[in-house]
């Protein structure tokens, strides 16, 4: 008799992945076992899974969202403890981190895949202005001067409309150069940095620099506007994050490069973020335990890292092991690992737990900043005052 | 056993008595019509008695039953309502079997009786018509061939020929008294008709403001009226009231003169100028003013009498009724 | 006035005794009640107070705890919520009175000029109206996205083609516009409601009545306002709580169109997005299903004033006339 | 037509009007429609430009077709539906029958008592409702959907009924009653019929949030033997990339039954004209 | 010049025809009765005067213009319907004075007209009611006032007094009467009362089946039908018609005797045996055989005459009419 496993998954994006590719192979190797991709749309995922769970309709195996949302079904009790499956060990720590308790005693989550922020360009465009790729911020204004003094191309395409865009492609994108990445991260975490320092506050004004360079109207320019701006040839840059990368292979009708974020001197280390984005775990309360053990363990595995990394471009495995990446855009963003210190967006780990939520307020802050509604000094204060309302670090 | 007794009634709304200590008893079998000036409750009688609205105080039997707490679809009766209230969505047809689709009345049974209702109120041609196209009298109609196919021990029918033709009127008043006689069923019936009223009725209830005047059969009401009230309201033209003065000095009391009692004669005791003269084809009414007292008369047959002219009348003084004022 | 109401008046007995009616028991009323009240009850009415029960509680190190009103004190007295609160409030305010102003209004003279007993297209004309009612949120954001974007342009090139482009803003982008932008939206999406329910009113006015005015040299605009508007009032005061009801219930369009943060900088957020945020939490904000609760009571107890202001002290005094 | 009572002038400013709202109206729909048979650069590129031999494109209702059984959708969406509404209908007009025509104590409190739904979202009540279709076994039926609409509708149904019913004259119930009609068939046989417009208006109301609803069918339905129509196009609404053909056509196409179900439900309106008592 | 004239109007409902070439000519000032069976077209024809309906061909000309394609609101008429049509949301007096606020006439003049009228329709008790609180005669006078207060120049009154009482229905006749002297105005009005026919009209107008059968001031219609259908249609109890061979073996035309033209006469040529009595007062009808022919009798009085009874009756010839099958 076999057994069928249900996966939940907020990834309407991967539906036809999982069903021409991962599920074949997994069946393949896996007699005796069935799995079924029943993916939600994203906006309901939390809540809708959340309810499930609750009254024990979920599936077997549950998507999760990095940091405190997993965290929740964990203590809840909804999410197995899978800290003790051996292939755990194919993880390092830092990409566990996101599906762990704060001791780290305790994972409940195989992690999948992650994603890279940094800035695509559209080569065409750059070669017909002659243009390269900028490395330091200075040259990333003087690249957009030129784009925009030549006017026939938006400089960038960004809007503010779903405020995300502002705070994940702009704030998250270019902040971990000047915090430092997860030096500043964690000392925010411990309360030995704040919002109100500079290191936080520049990045704001960096953004405000930005507003002149965005597309007309870029206040009501909702997200699926940028990537069809970028796509359809008539923006030159886009501040982008790597899951972009499958869609725009197949819209974009010319050459794309992409660049990490700018440094202030050319000497200067980098910073990317490289987030840790999905993850799988089990439900608690599932039937069929062994065989949901059995595909977690198979997540785990190179095979399943090979296959999901070059089938998604831009959603990076998180494997320790090393995974061939054949899309060159994609190659690209990986690549900047080796060159750059990495980390993750700081607001997700711990930050976010209380009221007022510190990532709805950044998303609000980095809109602000660039319609420059507030000044940096302002947005610093109110996310440093929001978080100081509820967080206590332990000093 | 009396078909239908009412005991003190009363029926007020909100502030306006509009009955009040009403008593009447009916037989079985009794066709009863109740005669008053409009506004007077015969309608909120009507509706008491079918249990529409509660009386205020008093008590309702039928059939020796007290049903003051029987809901009117349990009281047995069938009305005809002076608004007609026919359903608008329901076609004549429709209209007049609901009741009897209810009763679970056969289809054969239901078809023949609206076929002989229609029939018998000259309805044949509407059956499929809706309310909203029909004549007002052709609805007035239905609204009467609804209550006599149930064929109850008891009609209620408000005012039923107000909108009919004369001769219509006539034929449906003789169905309406034949149906009486062959179902035995007992009639309350409300009219402003005087032909109606004294044709029909074996006791003519006479209301008003809410009270019972006088009950009695109508030869009786028209010949010894218990007061100018009821003498004035019966009998068309309405009867002549003078003082008693003008035959016998000092009286204070009032004569009631009916038009048809009072004749031309030239030694007559009155003299009078005409006022006007209402031609009816079998019937001459003068209007006349005796002194400054106007009086009708009734005279049979077209005279050929003109505004103005000076007449003498005379009457019999058998016919004359005395009230106090 | 009909039968059953005899004897029912004055009484003062509790439910089952007025409705048992001297020996008569009128189980007819049970009977036209109960499918309605048990389906409702259990499907809804249990869920619902059940976990509004939440309010009073909070989750300690992942145990239930009663808190009596604590939840409501925050939501009130912590600025970091009260904030909110009040923002969303208030824009509900905002929110609910452009469609009481617009949508009813336009409503009402859509459904007066499509219920004229000899206008030709009628029905064509009522069912092309009504259809953005039929749309699903996704569509309806999405459209007018595209047509308000400044991107694609379909608004600022039409309003370019008469010379108005300088009029052009990004509406649903700016503070000061978008929650005015969005309630045309709905305005626009929702007219059909209004619109059907006074064409429904206006079609049982009797021929008649109106016939009567018209030999009366009450016609046109005038037999609108003297005859059938008085009439159909009470149908008047029926989509206006349905209004305010769906107001401050709204969500699903502010929530397609902006997100749940019910941006730019909340300018947008209403009760129930401040709510679903709340509740079912959001991106890394986490549903909290006590202080969710916490705002839907008070959302259930600002609706339940107005609703019972209406039922208590408009419907009761509304003067009903029987057509 | 009677001539003599329309005039001219004012029918056609009566005309003019609705045109122009009509027009408003259906814009956006028509932005839509044309998308919808559009590539995607073509909507992006020329949003009001009508489909031409360049731009044309089925692949938003190619995609539909291929993925899923989006018949079986629709016609889960359409028991649903119609099954909700008939229930709602059915209950909503007997309580509001006995709400307005039944002096009780009490009743105004019941009135109340049935309007109290439409002051909560109904969707935090989710996991009270879900528990107990699990418990009644109802999970991924039909039945839990149509269960949960038919709650949600009634308090606007009993609303909206009760006052129409108060509209209906007394007289005519009068005249049933003493016709000997129970009062159910009062009801059923007088009431009802009369107040038909308004029960077509209370369908209209709540076939649509049935219809367009996502929530419920994603978390009480959410199998492929039971997915909604409109659950099944939300599929194509991805975390980062929306098929914005497949939704256009998705939703293009499940226009349609709401609307042809409008267009029956407005058939009713009509009817509903003959009544009006006479007299 | 007339103030009215119809012009071959045709009326059709769907197939129905309802009115078929309609010609009449109404003088400035008259007051012309329609009467005629129910269903006779009689409303229908008031509401395409009034241009609530449209003819289907021919033409109305009011004060001499063709106003077939004028709206009601502009033709300068008042009407009262059948079914009175209250607006149901106000009041009597703001029923009255609805119209004239429209027509901006001033406020203490509207005052002074609503008085007045619901003076002479005895409603002052009444002015704060609504219609739902009104009896059906209380209704039916408001209609009466509503269009009283307006003073047109033309009345359209359909079955005014129908649900009045005989005293209240002879007050507000005169009233009419009067009105119609004072205001000069036309007035068309419907009736099914052969008084309110009789006294009224300065021209009587006969319909059957959407037909004119006759027209005529009341005594020519009355003495002088132009049919068997018009003699039975006016007079009331209604002329008897017998078969001229009754009197003339081989006669094949038909006799038409009016009952009050019939007399007790011991010499009498006809012996009837009598069915059945009614006595209404003022006269007595009597219903009886002659033969196998029914003959009502009507006798001035009350006359002691029991069912069974054989009687000879006899009759003045110069009263009789003759028809043509
Ligand atoms: N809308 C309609 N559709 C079809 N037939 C109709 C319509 N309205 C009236 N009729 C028919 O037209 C004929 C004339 O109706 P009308 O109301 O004019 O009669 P009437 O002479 O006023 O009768 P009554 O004295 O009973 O009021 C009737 O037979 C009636 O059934
Ligand atoms: N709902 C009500 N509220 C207040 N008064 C009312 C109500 N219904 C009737 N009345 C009053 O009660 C009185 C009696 O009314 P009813 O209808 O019984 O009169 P009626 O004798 O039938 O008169 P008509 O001959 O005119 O029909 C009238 O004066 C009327 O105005
Ligand atoms: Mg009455
Ligand atoms: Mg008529």
């Amino acid at each position: 008799e076999d057994v069928t496993l249900t996966i939940e998954s907020w990834r309407n994006d991967d539906l036809k992945l999982w069903q021409d590719k991962i599920i074949p192979a997994f069946e393949a190797s896996n007699p005796g076992i069935k799995l079924k991709f029943t993916p939600m749309a994203p906006t309901e995922y939390n809540s809708a899974i959340n309810s499930k769970l609750g009254a024990g309709t979920a599936g077997d195996l549950i998507s999760c969202r990095p940091f405190d949302a997993s965290l929740a079904l964990y203590k809840a009790g909804y999410l197995e403890d899978l800290t003790s499956m051996d292939a755990m060990s194919n993880f390092s720590d830092v990409a566990k981190a996101a599906w762990q308790t704060d001791d780290a005693a305790h994972t409940f989550c195989v992690p999948m895949a992650s994603v890279i922020h940094g800035f695509i360009y559209n080569k065409d465009a750059f070669d017909e202005l002659g243009l390269t790729a900028p490395e330091t911020e200075e040259e990333f204004f003087a690249v957009l001067d030129k784009i925009k003094e030549d006017g026939s191309y938006i400089p960038m395409a960004m809007g503010t409309n779903d405020q995300w865009e502002a705070a994940t492609m702009g704030y998250q994108n270019i902040g971990p150069t000047y915090w430092k990445g997860e030096e500043g991260r964690l000392a925010l975490i411990k309360g030995e940095q704040k919002l109100t320092d500079p290191q936080w506050v520049e990045p704001y004004e960096v953004l405000h620099k930005w507003a002149p360079y965005l597309g007309d109207g870029f206040e009501a320019q909702t997200y699926p506007d940028s990537q069809n701006l970028f796509t359809l040839g008539r923006a030159a840059i886009y501040p982008a994050g790597s899951w972009e990368i499958a869609m725009f292979n197949e819209q974009a009708d010319f050459k794309m490069g992409a660049f990490k974020p700018p440094v202030k001197a050319k000497s200067d280390t980098c910073y990317i973020s490289d987030h840790v984005d999905i993850g799988i775990g089990m439900n608690a309360k599932t039937e069929n335990p062994e065989a949901a053990k059995t595909f977690l363990a198979w997540v785990a595995s190179p095979e399943f890292a090979e296959i999901f990394g070059n089938a998604l471009p831009g959603f990076f495995p998180l494997s320790s092991a090393p995974v061939e990446i054949s899309d060159p855009l994609a190659e690209e963003f990986v690549s900047w690992r080796g060159d750059c210190e990495t980390t993750i967006r700081s607001t997700y780990q711990i930050l976010s737990r209380g009221t007022p939520n510190l990532e709805n307020e950044t998303w609000g802050a980095s809109a602000a900043a660039i319609k420059g509604t507030a000044t940096p000094e302002e947005l610093g204060k109110k996310l440093q005052d929001g978080l100081d309302s509820w967080y206590k670090p332990q000093k | 056993m009396s078909a239908l007794t009412l005991k003190n009634v009363y029926k007020a709304f909100g502030d306006t008595e509009v009955l009040k200590d009403i008593s009447i008893e009916v037989e079985q079998g009794e066709f009863v019509v109740f005669v008053g000036p409009s506004g007077c409750g015969k309608s909120t009688l009507l509706r008491v008695i079918a249990g529409l609205e509660e009386a205020t105080a008093g008590e309702v039997h039928i059939d020796g039953k007290l049903v003051n707490t029987v809901p009117p679809s349990k009281r047995g009766i069938a009305m005809v309502f002076q608004s007609y209230a026919l359903y608008p969505h329901l076609n004549v047809a429709n209209n007049m079997s609901l009741a009897l689709k209810q009763e679970g009345v056969s289809k054969a049974e239901i078809a023949e009786r609206v076929q002989e209702a229609s029939r018998m109120l000259q309805l044949d041609d509407y059956l499929k018509r809706f309310p909203s196209e029909l004549s007002g009298g052709q609805r007035q109609r239905v609204a009467i061939g609804r209550a006599v196919v149930r064929q109850p021990k008891l009609f209620l029918l408000d005012e039923p020929l107000s909108n009919l033709d004369a001769a219509l009127r006539v034929s449906t008043r003789l169905e309406i008294a034949s149906l009486h006689k062959q179902l035995d069923a007992t009639m309350i019936y409300v009219t402003h008709d005087q032909t109606e009223a004294m044709t029909l009725a074996d006791k003519i209830v006479v209301l008003r403001d809410g009270r019972v005047e006088q009950v009695g059969s109508p030869m009786e009401l028209y010949n010894k009226p218990a007061n100018k009230f009821v003498a004035g309201f019966l009998g068309s033209p309405a009867m002549n009231f003078l003082p008693a003065s003008l035959l016998k000095d000092g009286d204070t009391r009032v004569i009631g003169l009916r038009p048809e009692y009072i004749y031309l004669d030239e030694n007559g005791p009155l003299s009078a100028k005409v006022q006007h003269v209402e031609q009816l084809g079998g019937d001459t009414n003068v209007i006349a003013m005796v002194g400054e007292h106007m009086v009708t008369v009734r005279l049979f047959g077209q005279h050929a009498i003109a505004p103005n002219q000076q007449l003498t009348l005379g009457f019999d003084p058998a016919t004359l009724h005395y009230f106090d004022e | 006035m009909a039968c059953c109401r005899i004897g029912v008046l004055e009484t003062g007995f509790s439910l089952l005794e007025i409705v048992m009616q001297a020996s008569r028991f009128r189980w007819h009323i049970v009977i036209f009640l109960a499918p309605a009240v048990i389906v409702y009850t259990a499907v809804m009415i249990f869920p619902l107070f059940n976990t509004l029960r939440l309010a009073l509680y909070t989750d300690v190190d992942q145990v239930r705890t009663f808190v009596g009103l604590d939840n409501f004190n925050m939501l009130f007295g912590d600025p970091r919520w009260s904030e909110q609160f009040w923002n969303a409030l208030g824009n509900n305010f905002k929110f609910f009175f452009i469609h009481m102003l617009v949508q009813n209004p336009i409503g009402v003279a859509l459904a007066a000029l499509l219920s004229h007993p000899r206008l030709r297209f009628a029905a064509l004309y009522r069912s092309a109206i009504f259809i953005p009612t039929i749309l699903s949120f996704v569509i309806v954001g999405f459209a007018w996205k595209l047509i308000l974007s400044p991107i694609w342009g379909i608004a600022p090139s039409m309003l370019d083609a008469v010379g108005l482009k300088s009029l052009f803003a990004p509406w649903l982008g700016k503070e000061a516009y978008a929650l005015i932008t969005l309630s045309l939206i709905s305005v626009w999406q929702f007219v059909g409601i209004p619109m059907m329910l006074i064409y429904a009113a206006l079609l049982s006015i009797p021929e008649e009545i109106l016939e009567a005015g018209e030999i009366d040299g009450i016609t046109g605009i005038n037999a609108f306002w003297k005859i059938k508007l008085p009439l159909i009032l009470p149908s008047i005061g029926i989509i206006s709580i349905l209004t305010f009801v769906g107001n401050f219930n709204a969500f699903d369009l502010i929530y397609a169109a902006q997100g749940a943060l019910a941006g730019p900088d909340f300018s947008t957020d209403i009760l129930g997005t401040f709510l679903y945020r709340t509740f079912f939490g959001f991106q890394l904000q986490l549903g909290d299903p006590y202080m969710g609760s916490a705002v839907a009571g008070t959302m259930f107890a600002i609706i339940l004033v107005g609703v019972c202001i209406y039922l208590f002290g408009i419907q009761t005094r509304l003067r009903r006339y029987q057509l | 037509m009677n001539k003599a009572r329309s005039n001219p002038v004012s029918a056609a400013a009566m005309h003019g009007a609705l045109i122009i709202y009509t027009l408003i109206a259906l814009f956006p729909v028509f932005v839509i429609l044309i998308n919808s048979f559009k590539s995607r650069r073509a909507i992006f590129r020329e949003p009001l430009s009508m489909p031409n031999s360049d731009s044309f494109s089925l692949i938003g209702y190619e995609t539909v077709m291929k993925q899923g059984d989006f018949f079986l959708y629709f016609q889960n969406s359409m028991i649903v539906t119609v099954g909700s509404l008939f229930l709602i209908l059915l209950f909503g007009s007997m309580a509001a029958f006995a709400l307005s025509e039944y002096r009780f104590k009490g009743n105004m409190i019941m009135g109340l008592y049935l309007a109290l739904g439409i002051m909560i979202p109904i969707r935090i009540g989710t996991v009270a409702i879900l528990e107990m279709m699990v418990a009644t076994g109802l999970v991924n039926t039909l039945w839990s959907l149509i269960l949960v609409y038919t709650a949600q509708g009634l308090p606007l149904a009993v609303f909206i009924l009760s006052e129409f019913m108060r509209q209906v004259s007394d007289d005519l119930k009068d005249a049933g009653r003493v016709d000997g009609l129970s009062e159910y068939t009062i009801f059923a046989r007088i009431v009802v019929p009369l107040v038909r417009p308004a029960m077509a208006t209370v369908a209209v109301f709540n076939m649509i949030p049935i219809w367009n609803d996502l929530w419920f069918p994603l978390i009480l339905a959410p199998a492929e033997e039971t997915k909604t129509l409109t659950l099944g196009s939300q599929v194509f609404i991805g975390q980062f990339v929306t098929d914005w053909n497949a939704v256009l056509s998705a939703l293009s196409m499940a226009i349609l039954p709401v609307l042809i179900l409008y267009i029956i439900f407005s058939r009713q309106l009509i009817r509903g004209i003959t009544s009006g008592a006479v007299k």
